[in-house]
């Protein structure tokens, strides 16, 4: 598989057909991978695929100019769709390396079960349905249910629907119910304790705005928060502003959400922003059947309307 | 005069302290791990603890900070100054933290003061505490610093089993320890094995970089756009590595009336952002490469031309936090010995 | 490179970030969106600690919205006020035009070096201004006509983009009437009550050709005048020790401490923003 | 002995000039009878309200909103409306989820000549607010027991 996308990637940089491949590499800490983002042809040779190509790698595509080859995972052509629709990328100017992906694996989850620092593990391997770590000479095994990341284990397009080139054999979604776990608790609780929750939650928000960057769905020019006539929110974290930050946040990706949990994993203060966006998911699904990213015809969500719809919210 | 003290009765040193001084420990409320006030028992810290994900910059430099109250009456505006605040301890700051506020004093201090971080930094104590499990994206080592040995703590403690060795450090630590009961002395056998455990986890930081010259090869290609547009490609601009630095501290200043009630903040900012420069007509550092140079610039080569230090102690978190795994380790050992391309400047701004 | 200017005692002690309340005395409309505000300090006997120099600025507050710096465009050499020239493009700026005679602003200040009288004594001065850049220019111009006998020969090049954007106007009359002055208004675009010269600052300097010798430079303006400027200079002879200019970035503490004003090690706020062109060329970054 | 007042409500109401906003002067120089607790902001189109507004009228501490524009095919740039409810189907079902009273932001269609369903409206509306009780949503103590907001 990564032998063929690394001559395939190669090929393209060479007859020209592209200006750059968007794919990952190795990083600089164990079980990770790195962006890149090159026009060298011998750089395609450090192309790789594994079950730690966290990024979502369609968030670079608005700031690079030129027609790019570009490695997406299933939730990154959801992604790369949502971009089409929005007129932010033209599909012609793009060559998608579709990778099949059975689920990235979440080091967070498996520091919890392993009970050490990632950085302490010797090796983590997918086998099927497990996830084996060995560490201090010992090996353990979990299923995927509690290794992968939880956007994963909700993944509803594993194998891209979008894509020029297909690596690999197509792979089934999870559809693991614990996935929503987390939302399903917090919506037990009355609505005064679910308010209260956010708000210490979004307390420990420092505005890094990774969130932010690193969502493919978040490409406006400036930012609501950077205004400043009128300045609707104070650019400090206070909890106050940091939670209406989010809400609009939430409201303007509203439909380009794929949920591909990108916020939540780089929140470096750990606010379980995927509550979030996986709920306005699900609502956007619920009230419009609206799925974002599976059709890159259809008309972005709010730009869209139907005669007959959404009419209970109004008297 | 080293002193000991046995794990168990960390939660009787803290309580003591705690009559004098406002205590500060590792703590990890929702799994995230920041210095906080300490809550009169918790010492499990000294189990999970390496370092907190907010740096203890944030004890002196808060994320976001009243600087003074105004209203407007009949008279006028008038402004009044915040209560002081409480005398701090921090309880198990890491070497290389330890080192980063030392080495942002110098901006806080000089020709003109700054009271509200030095306000808090003078009447503090900083309470070391050896890394002993140092990560694989610290590099503290090649910054001259010693995971478990600090000069810029007024205490300074060593994991030496059961027990805590206890050094004083500065003259305010040795007036702590004096008046502290309940340590013991340590013998020569307690500082030999506190001085294994120090060359044991020096050895263990394995990341290294080439600050070598760092300041003159950084100057020499602070115009190859080329090499600075390839180390920024996959930045995201976003301020994970600048907020949460232990020696960044560049900061915001906004106003905000509410309910009549006005004022003024200070909060941290980040050079990552392009609204940090931007002017209603212009921006020096619209361009994404311009702003990556400008960090690496500003902790390599800018601030030792100002301070002699280099603003950065390898204490890893920007590694580790990195969205993209932009790993400023790579970036300065990338960057040439040599003379690099350099731009020609003439007519002007360029 | 740090100008060795120690803090001004006028500032509040044990606390530089405190403001001073100041209140608007007159504002002068100078063009649609350029409005120069003469002010006092509120607390008389501040007015009379508060010693500043030309090319030096403050922070202004508009309290709820914000500070942001301006250079103090009256002369030291004029204390019955302080003025200072705001052209509205932001948010602080905005609110500073939303206020009326009798308004409360914050004063911070005078932060920054200054203008170097000393080395500018007994020589030649050309002065080369665009638009607003006039501001930090006439605070020298007032303070070198003050002390008329102390300096050489004065020539003067004004120019905006039309003559209803040119600033203070009052100060252009006064000089055209000097006659120890060669002043010159220029337009990019002139209308039909115009009879000044029409063309941009750089070409009417390159016409007047004023020599380099014993004369220093001052350019202050928008950053494409400047831009055309210098080599202007450089082809009349003058040396980059003979230019002098102010540098604008976007400010917050006004004392080298918040981090945002710097080009390479140095800080605009704490070792500008006067610099000559000599020292331009010798940073270490090209941000400027 | 001390009167006991009860509690009003402060409440924004965004209306369309084309309609809901007539339809309020209607009511008005109709004299039919409406709790006085709203503040009413004129704007061109339903569709012009931004949950931004919504928010922030909120933070400002108001224990409602309202948003009111002209019937499903009737807007007078053709499709702000349509677009209108579809923003505020998933602004309040978001806020609603977050554990914003549903009764805090409500949304009508009033036409310029349905003065006595405006008056309904702000009756309506204001009683669901007074069933829910002022806004706290923003106050300071929401936040307590993070330490960390202060310092990190």
């Amino acid at each position: 598989m990564e032998q063929k996308l690394r001559s395939e990637a190669r090929a393209l940089l060479e007859e020209g057909k592209v200006d750059w491949i968007i794919g990952f590499e190795p990083g600089s800490l164990k079980f990770t991978t790195t962006p890149l983002i090159t026009k060298d042809k011998n750089d395609t040779e450090r192309l790789v695929i594994n079950p730690f190509i966290t990024n979502n790698l369609a968030n670079f595509l608005t700031e690079i100019k030129g027609r790019v080859g570009i490695v997406a995972k299933g939730c990154e052509s959801r992604s790369i769709v949502s971009l089409i629709q929005d007129n932010k990328v033209a599909r012609e100017n793009l060559v998608i390396f579709g990778v099949p992906c059975p689920g990235i694996i979440d080091l967070s989850k498996l520091e919890r079960l392993a009970a050490k620092n990632r950085d302490e593990l010797d090796e983590i391997t997918r086998e099927k349905d497990r996830v084996i770590i060995k560490a201090d000479g010992k090996t353990s095994e979990f299923p995927v249910s509690q290794a992968l990341f939880d956007h994963c284990l909700a993944c509803e397009l594993p194998t891209p629907k979008e894509y020029d080139i297909l690596l690999g054999e197509p792979t089934p979604p999870i559809a693991n119910p614990t996935a929503q776990e987390s939302i399903k608790k917090l919506k037990q609780l009355v609505p005064e304790e679910r308010w209260a929750f956010w708000a210490k939650e979004l307390s420990r928000c420092v505005r890094c705005y990774a969130c932010r960057n690193v969502c493919p769905a978040c490409f406006c020019q400036r930012c609501f928060v950077e205004e400043t006539e009128p300045q609707w929110v104070l650019p400090a974290p206070r909890w106050q502003d940091n939670l209406i930050f989010q809400i609009i946040r939430n409201i303007h990706v509203a439909g380009r959400c794929t949920d591909c949990g990108e916020c939540e994993r780089v929140c470096p203060v750990k606010i379980p922003l995927r509550s979030l966006t996986r709920e306005m998911y699900d609502i956007v699904g619920e009230l419009f059947q609206f799925k974002s990213g599976m059709d890159k015809d259809a008309d972005p969500l709010l730009t869209h309307y139907e005669e007959q719809e959404a009419e209970d919210f109004f008297r | 005069m080293a002193k000991k003290i046995n794990k168990r009765d960390i939660i009787k040193l803290l309580n003591q302290w705690s009559k004098d001084f406002a205590i500060f420990a590792p703590s990890r409320e929702s799994g995230v791990a920041a210095m906080a006030k300490w809550d009169g028992k918790d010492t499990e810290f000294l189990d999970w603890y390496r370092n907190t994900v907010v740096a203890p910059k944030a004890n002196f430099l808060p994320n976001m900070e009243e600087m003074f109250k105004f209203q407007k009456d009949k008279e006028g505006y008038r402004i009044e100054l915040p209560p002081d605040g409480e005398k701090q301890l921090i309880f198990g700051i890491r070497p290389c933290d330890a080192r980063a506020m030392k080495i942002i004093d110098n901006n806080f201090k000089g020709l003109y003061q700054d009271p509200y971080y030095l306000n808090k930094r003078n009447s503090a104590v900083l309470v070391g505490l050896g890394c002993v499990n140092p990560g694989e994206s610290c590099f503290c080592t090649s910054l001259d610093i010693s995971p478990a040995e600090s000069d810029d703590v007024d205490l300074m403690l060593t994991d030496i089993g059961n027990e805590l060795l206890v050094e004083p450090i500065s003259a305010a630590g040795k007036k702590l320890i004096a008046k502290t009961t309940g340590l013991k002395a340590a013998t020569k056998n307690d500082e030999a094995k506190a001085k294994e455990v120090k060359k044991t986890a020096y050895n263990k930081v394995t990341r290294k970089i080439n600050a070598e010259g760092i300041v003159e090869r950084l100057t020499a290609c602070f115009d190859d756009q080329e090499f600075w547009e390839k180390v920024a490609a996959k930045c995201i601009s976003c301020g994970i590595c600048t907020l949460l630095c232990p020696t960044c501290y560049c900061f915001d200043i906004n106003d905000e009336i509410f309910r009549q009630q006005g004022t003024r903040f200070r909060s941290l900012d980040s050079c990552a952002f392009p609204v940090y420069t931007k002017m209603p007509m212009e921006n020096p550092r619209a361009e994404k490469w311009k702003r990556v140079r400008q960090k690496v610039c500003h902790k390599y080569s800018f601030f030792p031309m100002s301070f002699k230090d280099i603003a950065c102690t390898g204490c890893g978190r920007c590694v580790r936090l990195c969205p993209v795994n932009w790993d400023i380790t790579q970036v300065i050992n990338s960057v040439p010995a040599k003379e690099a391309k350099k731009r020609v400047k003439e007519g002007g701004r360029g | 490179m740090t100008t060795n200017i120690s803090p001004s005692k006028f500032l509040a002690q044990d606390n530089v970030y405190l403001p001073h309340i100041a209140v608007i005395e007159k504002i002068i409309e100078e063009t649609p969106n350029v409005r120069t505000f003469h002010f006092n300090f509120k607390d008389k006997t501040l007015q009379k600690d508060f010693t500043f120099e030309s090319g030096q600025f403050g922070e202004y507050s508009v309290f709820g919205v914000g500070e942001a710096p301006f250079c103090i465009s009256s002369s030291p050499t004029r204390r019955d006020h302080l003025e200072f020239a705001v052209q509205r493009v932001g948010r602080v700026t905005n609110a500073l035009h939303r206020l009326g005679v009798g308004a409360e602003i914050g004063f911070r200040g005078p932060f920054g070096n200054s203008f170097p009288l000393d080395f500018l004594k007994g020589k030649n001065l050309v002065f080369v201004g665009g638009g607003i850049g006039l501001a930090p220019l006439r605070s020298l111009i007032w303070n070198v006509i003050d002390n008329r006998n102390k300096y050489k020969d004065i020539v003067i090049i004004y120019g905006a983009r039309t003559p209803a954007d040119l600033c203070f106007k009052y100060d252009l009359d006064a000089w055209g009437k000097d006659k120890t002055i060669k002043f010159t208004t220029t337009v990019d675009r002139g209308d039909e009550s115009w009879k000044g010269k029409v063309g941009v600052v750089p070409k009417i300097l390159e016409e007047a050709a004023p020599s380099a010798r014993d004369t220093v430079a001052i350019v202050c303006g928008p950053p494409i005048m400047i831009r055309f400027t210098f080599p202007v200079l450089t082809k009349l002879g003058f040396t980059p020790e003979q230019m002098l200019t102010t540098l604008e970035k976007r400010m917050k503490c006004g004392i080298g401490k918040c981090g945002r004003c710097n080009i390479g090690n140095v800080f605009v706020c704490r070792d500008g923003p006067v610099f000559s062109y000599a020292q331009i060329k010798s940073f270490v970054s090209s941000e400027y | 002995m001390k009167q006991e007042t009860e509690w009003q409500p402060r409440l924004v109401g965004f209306l369309c000039r084309w309609c809901s906003y007539a339809g309020a002067d209607l009511a008005g120089t109709s004299r039919k009878k409406y709790p006085p607790n709203v503040r009413i902001i004129k704007v061109p189109c339903s569709g012009r309200v931004d949950p931004l507004f919504i928010l922030k009228a909120l933070r400002l501490g108001f224990d409602g909103v309202l948003v009111s524009g002209c019937h499903p095919g009737d807007c007078h740039y053709q499709t702000g409306n349509y677009r209108a409810r579809r923003r505020i189907a998933v602004t309040k079902s978001f806020l609603e989820y977050l554990g914003v009273a549903p009764q805090r932001i409500q949304a009508s269609w009033v036409s310029a000549s349905e003065g006595g369903k405006f008056a309904d409206v702000i009756t309506e509306v204001t009683e669901g607010v007074k069933e829910v009780g002022p806004n706290k949503l923003f106050s300071e103590r929401q936040g307590d027991g993070a330490e960390t907001t202060k310092r990190g």
